[in-house]
């Protein structure tokens, strides 16, 4: 197949689908056009990152990358989990084809989207601490 | 959910070689290897072979033998087709040529490759159910247009272009006419004399075939230069060894499919409409291209919500094999230019979803499709942050 | 005279499938249609058939599986490297290509095609052994030349160019090198990297793969505009849906060529040189091509006062299959464009006999061979009105 | 095959080959750049052809024509003999491939040839008998 079984079980089987009611921070990045949306809910618990969802419009990879984001995620503390690059979620899934490098990206920046909105939530700017959100660099749409 | 069963749903893509095609070439990768370019015996019979299939082609199109040029597959007829008429007139003075927005990559990259070189192509437009216009064609029509090249049938939504007028209003204007006919073959009547149809291509893998082979019809009279130089097969116009077991099959395949074509058309029909009126009832889909000029064997919809390489995936694990646009472009991150020409948003372009029957299709396949799809559609769009907009 | 026995010699026009090949392609007919383009995973399958044979054949030829696209054949890869190159350095004002005029019609009609275009060819002569001089290479290479392209082994005579020579000459003036290794494959070492090789044509069907698929490689780094554009398909330079079952055929029929050479070539060396010293001693004769520098499997040998057509008559009623002159030019009333580039009269041309074995020849074939041929040279002369003179 | 069976049977067992000791008249035509040579020999007794040969250099066509056109000349007047048209033979021969109609021409020729000999030998201009034997149109070299 196209993607690693590792991508295929977190595509067929994915964790931590869904919305969060009590989700202290969401983080939405993607464009339609490019046919790819990951949407992320935290909840986020004395630093901690207690419980993760997400949604995803996107391909098979999308899908995988958030589903393990997710995990890797959850239960780790707002620090290491804005150390998470897409270098590691690509790395967990057992390696993702070059095409599909940019769907790892988007699920580094949903991460960091979300911690983003946490923090605007509290009222603190989230830019020194999270920094830039940036834009995937595989395609040239615009919003 | 119903048990797991294989179906094969992306005949546009490509189609199973049928017994009799393989049987037939059989004989051709065994004993039958002589070179058809050889004296001997071996060499001529393999030369008689190829003549035989040649004949069915132009019997399946109306055309005669020595119009038909076998080639390595739709894609090289198309290049051949147009940059070679491109060439010849351009000498004249001639050099505009007339195409749609929504032809196959074979045919636009060729377009595209003529604009590099400083042709001016016009791409007309479609309309929202996938056809192109005679007027359109007509006013687009200049002293310097070469050529127009419409497709018979498009490749991602089926529709059925109105190619009789066109030829008609090309031979009244005096300019050259290509069509695409890679998808219509099989599926469509066809006669290039009576369509006025001066250049056709053809692939057979799309109708039972093998791939790699296929065929330019070359109206008696047009001269153009050679794509491939070489040798002095096909009459001197297409250098090479020629593909003898491939040729062959393409000749079987196209005689079965087009002596059967309106009982084949007539049960694809049935088939397809049992198909789109099942899934249409799902919230929130659409049907691409016109629902009656349609190739009998295609559906195109559209979901709302879902993204279309996770949704084939889904359907692969369900043993169901279908299409999301034009297989050679699976891959890309760009929504179908198919679907943009005929007005979908690219977010649903993203999600729409091409089943394509064949004779091999069964009415089970199409019950186990309808027991399935609803269900996967559902699934993916509970994770998709675009349906809970 | 001994009974008839079928001899098929005539293996540099094109060879039989061997049963291994046969073997490999037989489900990529059947159940293996899937499109490689498609994202399921029958056309998955597909996708790591043709990359496995990519792999095969850039092993064969030292080369890395992305430097290697499949075409249709031996042709259409001469077509693309030499109208690429020469479209690509156009634009930098380099319109000059040197060839040699023995090349095959693949390369000697691409060039003729681009001469008319305005394109500047020189064709090196060669010698009366049938050797390209390294020396003349060096001596028309000029500021605006875009190519060389000279065979590593004549189709008709068997001869072996210095390509290693030419492949150094080349880079260090930093002028491309193509190199037509049709014949060469599978009966000579080859490493493009070693020989410094920039673009080198194989077919499949000259060693017991498949006619109508072949490969281009092209060493990184050089881009060429596509002869056939359209689909994705070969990284986007090479459009039209992948011949799976005949690319996996090649990828075999490579790998097994190139993994026995040493010893498949020692043998056939010992039976070509059997039967050229059981030819030799008729009468007026002569071996044409160096003896030495020659392929495995070339005998080349022309008779005063026979004529090619009626020997390859006589033998096939004899069930020798063999040729006189290339394969593609038979039915031309011209004498063999390449025994003229020796220095043959060309009656004498006329009268050439080309024997070309492979792996399928046996030592009873040559035995055959050897028992009828001089009868048949002898019942030819003693009605031809120019063996009295 | 590319011929007919008629052109192999007389390709394979060609009546009338060799030489004949006693002609009076021999024609030779063709030319060997073009790998065709007919040389024809007759016996002319009273006005009759009593016996007819030939050798040729060329192609099966080449060889299957000539035999065929001795057959259709042998124990003929001159008269009837110069009547004989390589379309007749073409079509006693059950026809040729279009590429080897020239072939066919040559045995025409071949025949007038060795008549005009026959009459040069007896002092007789042949050209308002034979008139022109023609070159072959079928190439462009020269001799
Ligand atoms: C030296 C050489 N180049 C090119 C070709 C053409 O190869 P193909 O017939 O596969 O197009 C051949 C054989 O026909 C050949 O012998
Ligand atoms: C409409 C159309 N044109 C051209 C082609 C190209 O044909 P091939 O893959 O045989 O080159 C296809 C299919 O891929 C097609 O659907
Ligand atoms: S978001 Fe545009 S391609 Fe990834
Ligand atoms: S004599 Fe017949 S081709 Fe020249």
């Amino acid at each position: 197949m196209l993607y690693s079984d590792k991508v295929m079980d977190h595509f067929t089987n994915p964790r931590n689908v869904g919305e969060l009611a009590d989700a202290n921070g969401i983080g939405e990045v993607g464009n339609a056009k490019c046919g790819d949306i990951m949407k992320m809910y935290i909840k986020v618990d004395k630093g901690v990152i207690t419980d993760v969802k997400f949604k995803t419009f996107g391909c098979g990879a999308a899908i995988a990358t958030s589903s393990m984001a997710t995990e890797m995620i959850k239960g780790k503390t707002i620090e290491d989990a804005l150390k998470l690059t897409n270098k590691a979620v690509v790395e967990a899934l057992e390696g993702l084809p070059p095409v599909k490098i940019h769907c790892s990206v988007l699920a580094e920046q949903a991460v960091r989207a979300a911690v983003a909105d946490y923090y605007k939530r509290l009222g603190i700017d989230p830019g020194p601490i999270v920094g830039e959100i940036g834009d995937c660099h595989a395609c040239s749409h615009d919003e | 959910m119903a048990e797991t069963r294989f179906v094969y749903a992306d005949n546009a893509a490509t189609t199973k070689i049928s017994d009799a095609v393989f049987d037939a070439m059989v004989p051709w990768l065994k004993e039958g290897y002589g070179n058809p370019s050889s004296i001997y015996r071996k060499g001529d019979e393999a030369a008689r072979a190829v003549l035989k299939a040649r004949e069915q082609v132009a019997a399946a199109l109306g055309a005669e033998p020595r119009e038909i040029y076998f080639t390595s597959g739709g894609s090289e007829a198309d290049n051949w087709a147009i940059k070679g008429v491109a060439h010849t007139f351009a000498k004249k003075g001639k050099k505009h040529i007339i195409t749609s927005v929504f032809e196959h990559h074979a045919v636009l990259h060729t377009c595209d490759a003529l604009r590099k070189e400083g042709f001016e192509i016009t791409y007309l437009p479609v309309d929202d159910m996938g056809l192109v216009s005679v007027e359109d064609v007509k006013n687009a029509i200049r002293e310097d247009t070469a050529l127009v090249s419409v497709m018979y049938a498009n490749n991602e939504i089926g529709t059925v272009q109105p190619i009789s007028e066109i030829g008609a209003l090309c031979h009244e204007r005096k300019v050259l006419f290509h069509t695409d006919a890679v998808q219509a073959v099989g599926n469509l009547p066809i006669d290039v004399k009576a369509q006025q149809i001066d250049l056709l291509s053809l692939s057979a893998h799309k109708i039972h075939g093998p791939k790699g082979v296929g065929a330019l019809y070359c109206r008696r009279g047009i001269l153009l230069p050679n794509l491939i130089d070489g040798g002095g097969q096909e009459g001197g116009h297409r250098a090479g060894t020629e593909n003898v077991a491939g040729i062959v099959g393409l000749g079987v395949a196209i005689t079965k499919a087009m002596e059967t074509l309106p009982e084949r058309a007539a049960r694809l029909r049935a088939l397809r409409d049992r198909l789109i009126d099942g899934l249409l009832p799902i919230e929130r889909c659409r049907l691409n291209g016109d629902r009656e000029k349609r190739l009998p064997g295609n559906v195109n919809i559209s979901f709302e919500g879902v993204e279309g390489e996770s949704l084939l995936l889904t359907l692969d694990a369900h043993g169901i094999c279908a299409s999301s646009g034009s297989a050679c472009t699976s891959g890309s991150l760009d929504p179908s230019h198919v679907l943009l020409a005929i007005g979908l948003p690219a977010e649903v372009a993203h999600g729409s979803l091409r089943l394509s029957l064949s004779d091999d299709t069964s009415e089970e396949d199409v019950d186990y499709m309808l027991s399935v799809i609803p269900g996967v559609i559902e699934k993916l769009r509970a994770m998709s942050p675009l349906w809970e907009r």
